[in-house]
């Protein structure tokens, strides 16, 4: 156990099943798979498994993703990490051939990789394309790739070694914005269930379900909203797909209250589909979402904070609900 | 069989002609009357082959393998059209290859298509796989099966014609998307290169994909990270109802490989030995660890872009050269001037030249091919269709997902 | 008035914007901009106004989309046909570019375009990327573009007239399985708004909302319904963004039952918007989803068939919700 | 101004000293004691010039306003570290162009960049647009507010460094992403020639874009067309963190154009005569039909890839050739070879050697436009901040949308 970053939590995992793997393989473009943590070896993949393995390329992100998924079909694990600037340009491939060829193929395509899409969302000043936190849509109406988006270095490193491990193709979500974050995280490998919703705090007045890069901040809502007294079982989706019906069924049958917090644009954010699971399957419950607006979020920081969720926006609304 | 007694068909060789079905009376009316320009043509092919010098050196039985693969493609092709016009329960349709076999089996004929997985060399095919498909070493049975959509079919009847697959042979399979194979490919030459493995990885691509990105892509990187890959380039004139020239500013588009500085070779796709000779210098180079090529073989499809279960001569969807399809893009004379330069009579004759097979063994061989895709089909017929509940399955490698179709 | 197929209906609008604006562009790839209907003049676009302005490209719908994007920028009308094999090709470029710009710009770009976007879901043994019916969810979550989806020709050529007006950029999404649907449609020019779903029957039992591909089974099961006494009010959604809230809030606060149905994959399919909507606004309804499964739509046509939502399911499922 | 008496640098030139702010001193190290070599240099870049003819036969003023648009670039850069390194308040970020000023001056010097919009040239730029946005003749008060995120800024605040844009000359504007832009760019000149308009499109692109699959569907489209288009392609060795050769196989990246049927021109990107030549030649074959050109700029850019507000010397995000990011990837002394052949100083040597300028002129010129960045900065300063409100503006032209983020 020692305090790391996402990133180093990310590393140790991936360079745990490289070592046990000596076919597998890394494909990234910007980000150099480098991480170090005090007191930790500095992780570098690139120079640990050789530039056969791990390999920088040109500005192609949809070669990328190609690459790694014929590497899978050729029988080798492999893992690309898609900067945030690349995660549409690669689009095309996963949603219409990964996604797809186990079914098309009858079950025969072998897949055992894994897609690290960067997201953003953090940066106010870079405007439009550049802080933009959208894809958790896009990817999770993908069949046949499971994607998942955790929101801590220790669920980054656990669902990092079992996408790895899946034989499915996964889109592993990587907010960007979490990328200072630390916490205290095992040394030794772990895995954690690619399908399952976190329950990160119990309670019996009201359901936050968020995911991601919001999550932060559903949890300063939280703790503020317990401090007066509400009772909130906070829910981290992490999986986006398959979506864990069952936990969120379970927490509304009981709260009867549901706010749902993206900073994934509101028409189709991941919270519309979480709503729609439960209203399917809990009578008479009370629902609200918080979103960005169906807007690209503009420049100037004065708007884009205003524009993205963040705990005041939380609180005020799960009291407008409950209340 | 009647037809070997109604042949109207007048060919320099006509103990081969007693093979034609009357289906294909049509069709072969193009090479009636051509075997003369056939054999002088095959002559003049032959003398190319002398400079790529690999197909020469090769064992009897290995040239007569390349035969008996042709003549396989093309009866089963010839299968299908019968079952397509005369069987109305016939539901498969197809991208028919005939006018092509040459390039699919000179090239497979370079590969290594049976051991366990990890030693086969991979194959890309396109949304006209069939012949790749049988070059590489699918069953043909299972595959009439899969491209009738049946439970017992090469992929269960989730892939139908333009998906087939079969990774015991390596052939990764077909693909309906123009372009995204291509790059893909690359990535198991990656693979490849990254586990110190000699295995190579080929995609086989036609005219249409020049123009897409994934061209670019795929041959920028493997280039640059030497990557054991190989681009075969079906020129076959044209992409669905455009000639390549629509697309592409050159006419060898081979000559695009110098951007990437790999070799970008032209080749005759009609003659099996020269396209084996091509594909043979690339596997070479490509497993020696020197990187991929470009290799653009000039051939021609006989039948429409496709063809569709209950087809009519003279409408879009059927095979032959139907007139309203020629003449709204591929002229009449074009058509059969390729005709002229068949893919089987070059090879058969070229071996006959050769002293590796006789006429009577030639013919043996392709009554032996026809055989077998008529009990192929016969099989498929048989074979149980798809319980609608599996649809469910292979979605993940475990498990079913739910059912939402019903609320 | 005259009978006339929906290609027809649309080349019909477009023909007419074309002959206002000589400057206007038409791109296709396999498509030729070609209809006929009997009584009625062949239309044929390319002969009519040439190869300068109505130009068919390589495979390319990346270029197609960019390059309509491009024209619109330079300040002329443009419209791609983007045939359904390469309608996520051309993702990136309207959800990073086509989307955002006028945010990104401060409202300075120009962009009066239409990209034409071809969808299957319509033909069994096609398989996984010929028969799939997913893009309406990927491009409805793509802010600064509408997305319309019209089910009928009448609908198809008014919306057709309106997005060429539109200054905004519109993803038109055309499901081919509605090719061979006839009806009368008005020969001269008129335009149905973007943003208004239709009702279609109005009923205080039971809501029904689909669009696009699914439309014709939603009616089929609606007369098969309201023959057995349940009053059904169906609602086609037509515009997927903005999406028409208000019609949609309204009918369910009067029939308390909303059942959604679509092509589209279950998971984040525009029903679940639709519900989600709803669900924040309407207490105490209750809610299903028809849909089809998260899966690739496999080749044979058994399991093809019974995957893909139909009258039969949908009246299954709304006797279920209401019973 | 203090700076005046306390230059410590030596130059062939003293007079022009003068203007060197104390800030650009470190910079202006690479430089220092170079000055008889950046004479020779641009003695050579003269000789030439004479091959591409165009530009010597310009008018005097026209001559002067590109040395002028040149000195506008380099002060708005320098100012803008300044702002960067002495005021915690500044916000905004930058991809520095100093370096490369000669190609976005040269080619915009061959452009209409005035009167109605139907007429104008258009421009698309990079993540690296300041250089270009000046030269095209956008407004640097207003955009040092715009990158400031001001409301009055030159898109209100809502595009910042990576999105400007100007509709009013011609500006097409800033992309973020690395390719599309190139392929947008050609639908611009398929709408001019569809309208059969005189205009050109023009994209800017580095060397990282030869790699993307959209550098082939730009070139390939716009050949086959004939497009007015014209591909400047800024070499500057690097994308980021790598040196161009490890994403392309070829010393010039021009020679793609071969497989495009259509001119590729290198030109030495520091003599902004020698790009206005190229660009001139590009411009009036585009103009008359003949289609595009892809010309290659070989450049550099002094600074790090991006600058970042608050940014110290010796960190990532920082500006000027800190030893860290040259120790990992630009060698010193390639950044110092580079820098002897300042494109400022080879216009002005030039300018003076042709009798266009004298010294004092030139001095004159450099001071106005240090005055002028001065003065955009402080401008842009005293401008307001964004209403939060207003980011529900410009999804669509009219309206807002709804607000989300409150529930
Ligand atoms: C991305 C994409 N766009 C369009 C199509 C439709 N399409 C199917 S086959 C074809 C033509 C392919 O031509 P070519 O590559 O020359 O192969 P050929 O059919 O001649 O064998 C096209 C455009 C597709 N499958 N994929
Ligand atoms: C599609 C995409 N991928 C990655 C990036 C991140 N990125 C920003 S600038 C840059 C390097 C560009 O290099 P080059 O084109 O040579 O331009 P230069 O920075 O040298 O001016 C990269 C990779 C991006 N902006 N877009
Ligand atoms: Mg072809
Ligand atoms: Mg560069």
């Amino acid at each position: 156990m020692a305090k790391k970053s996402w990133m180093y939590a990310v590393l140790e995992a991936v360079q745990y099943e490289m070592r046990q793997d000596k076919n597998m393989i890394w494909i990234f473009e910007l980000t150099p798979p480098v991480a170090s943590t005090p007191g930790l070896p500095v992780i570098n993949l690139e120079k640990e498994f050789g530039r056969k393995r791990v390999v920088n390329t040109g500005i192609d992100e949809n070669w990328m993703a190609s690459c790694v998924l014929g590497a899978g079909l050729a029988g080798s694990k492999a893992v690309t990490y898609i900067p945030y600037q690349g995660n549409c340009m690669c689009f095309q491939v996963i949603q219409n051939h990964a996604g797809k060829l186990r079914s098309m193929t009858g079950g025969v395509a072998s897949m055992p990789i894994v897609f690290l899409l960067e997201m953003t969302g953090q940066t106010p000043g870079f405007a439009g394309q550049h802080s933009d936190y959208e894809i958790d849509t896009y990817y999770a109406h993908i069949p046949g790739v499971k994607t998942v988006v955790p929101s801590t270095p220790t669920d980054a490193k656990g669902m990092m070694a079992a996408a790895i491990r899946d034989p499915n193709p996964v889109c592993y979500l990587y907010p960007a914005g979490l990328r200072e974050m630390m916490e205290d995280v095992p040394n030794e490998q772990f895995t954690t269930p690619l399908d399952k919703a976190a329950v990160r705090t119990t309670g019996s007045d009201i359901t936050i379900v968020g995911s991601g890069g919001g999550m932060p901040e559903v949890l300063k809502a939280t703790e503020a909203l317990q401090k007066q007294g509400m009772k909130v079982e906070a829910i981290d989706l992490r999986s986006l797909k398959p979506m864990d019906t069952e936990t969120l069924v379970k927490s509304v049958q009981k709260t009867k209250h549901l706010l749902t917090v993206d900073q994934s644009y509101y028409t189709l954010c991941p919270g519309a589909e979480v709503i729609a699971r439960v209203a399917e399957n809990v009578r008479g419950a009370r629902f609200k979402r918080v979103a960005f607006p169906d807007a690209p979020p503009p420049a100037s920081p004065e708007m884009f904070l205003w524009m993205r969720p963040n705990a005041d926006h939380i609180v005020a609304a799960a009291k407008k609900l409950v209340g | 069989m009647s037809e070997l007694e109604h042949d109207e068909v007048s060919r320099e060789t006509p103990e081969s002609d007693q093979i034609a079905s009357p289906s294909r009376r049509t069709f072969l009316k193009g090479v009636a009357g051509a075997g003369a320009a056939v054999s002088l043509i095959s002559k003049g092919a032959w003398a190319n082959g002398e400079i790529g010098f690999w197909a020469k050196d090769l064992p009897n039985d290995k040239l007569t393998e390349m035969f008996r693969t042709i003549v396989r493609i093309r009866w089963h092709e010839r299968t299908m059209v019968d079952k397509m016009i005369t069987d109305p329960k016939y539901r498969g349709y197809n991208h028919f290859y005939a006018g092509q076999e040459a390039v699919a089996t000179g090239v497979c004929a370079a590969l290594n298509n049976k051991g366990p997985f990890d030693q086969l060399d991979l194959v890309y095919s396109t949304h006209r796989p069939t012949g790749h498909a049988i070059a590489k070493g699918v069953d043909m049975k299972k595959m009439a099966a899969e491209n009738d959509f049946r439970a017992t079919g090469l992929n269960g009847g989730y892939a139908g014609e333009m998906h087939l697959s079969d990774k015991s042979c390596g052939f990764i399979g077909a693909d309906g998307m123009i372009g995204p194979g291509h790059v893909i490919a690359t990535g198991s030459a990656f693979a490849f290169r990254a586990r110190g493995s000699k295995q190579v990885s080929v995609v086989f691509g036609g005219d249409g994909t020049y123009a897409t990105p994934h061209f670019h892509a795929a041959l920028n990187n493997a280039a640059l990270l030497q990557l054991p890959f190989i681009y075969v380039l079906e020129n076959n004139l044209y992409h669905q109802y455009a000639h390549y020239s629509y697309s592409c500013p050159m006419k060898d588009i081979a000559d695009a490989a110098r951007t990437y500085r790999i070799p970008g070779v032209v080749v005759d796709g009609q003659d099996v030995f020269q396209v084996y000779n091509a594909a043979k210098t690339a596997v070479d180079r490509a497993r020696a660890g020197e990187g991929p090529t470009l290799i653009e073989a000039k051939t021609y499809r006989y039948y429409n872009h496709w063809g569709a279960p209950g087809a009519e001569a003279g409408q879009l969807g059927a095979f032959g050269y139907d007139p309203l399809a020629i003449s709204s893009f591929r002229p009449e004379r074009e058509v059969r001037a390729w005709m002229q330069r068949d893919p089987v009579d070059i090879c058969r004759n070229t071996l006959i030249n050769w002293g590796v097979l006789t006429r009577a063994q030639a013919d043996e061989i392709e009554a032996a091919a026809k055989k077998e895709a008529i009990e192929a089909f016969a099989w498929a017929d048989q074979q149980p269709f798809c319980k609608p509940e599996d649809g469910l399955k292979n979605v993940f490698v475990e498990g079913v997902v739910p059912a939402r179709q019903f609320g």
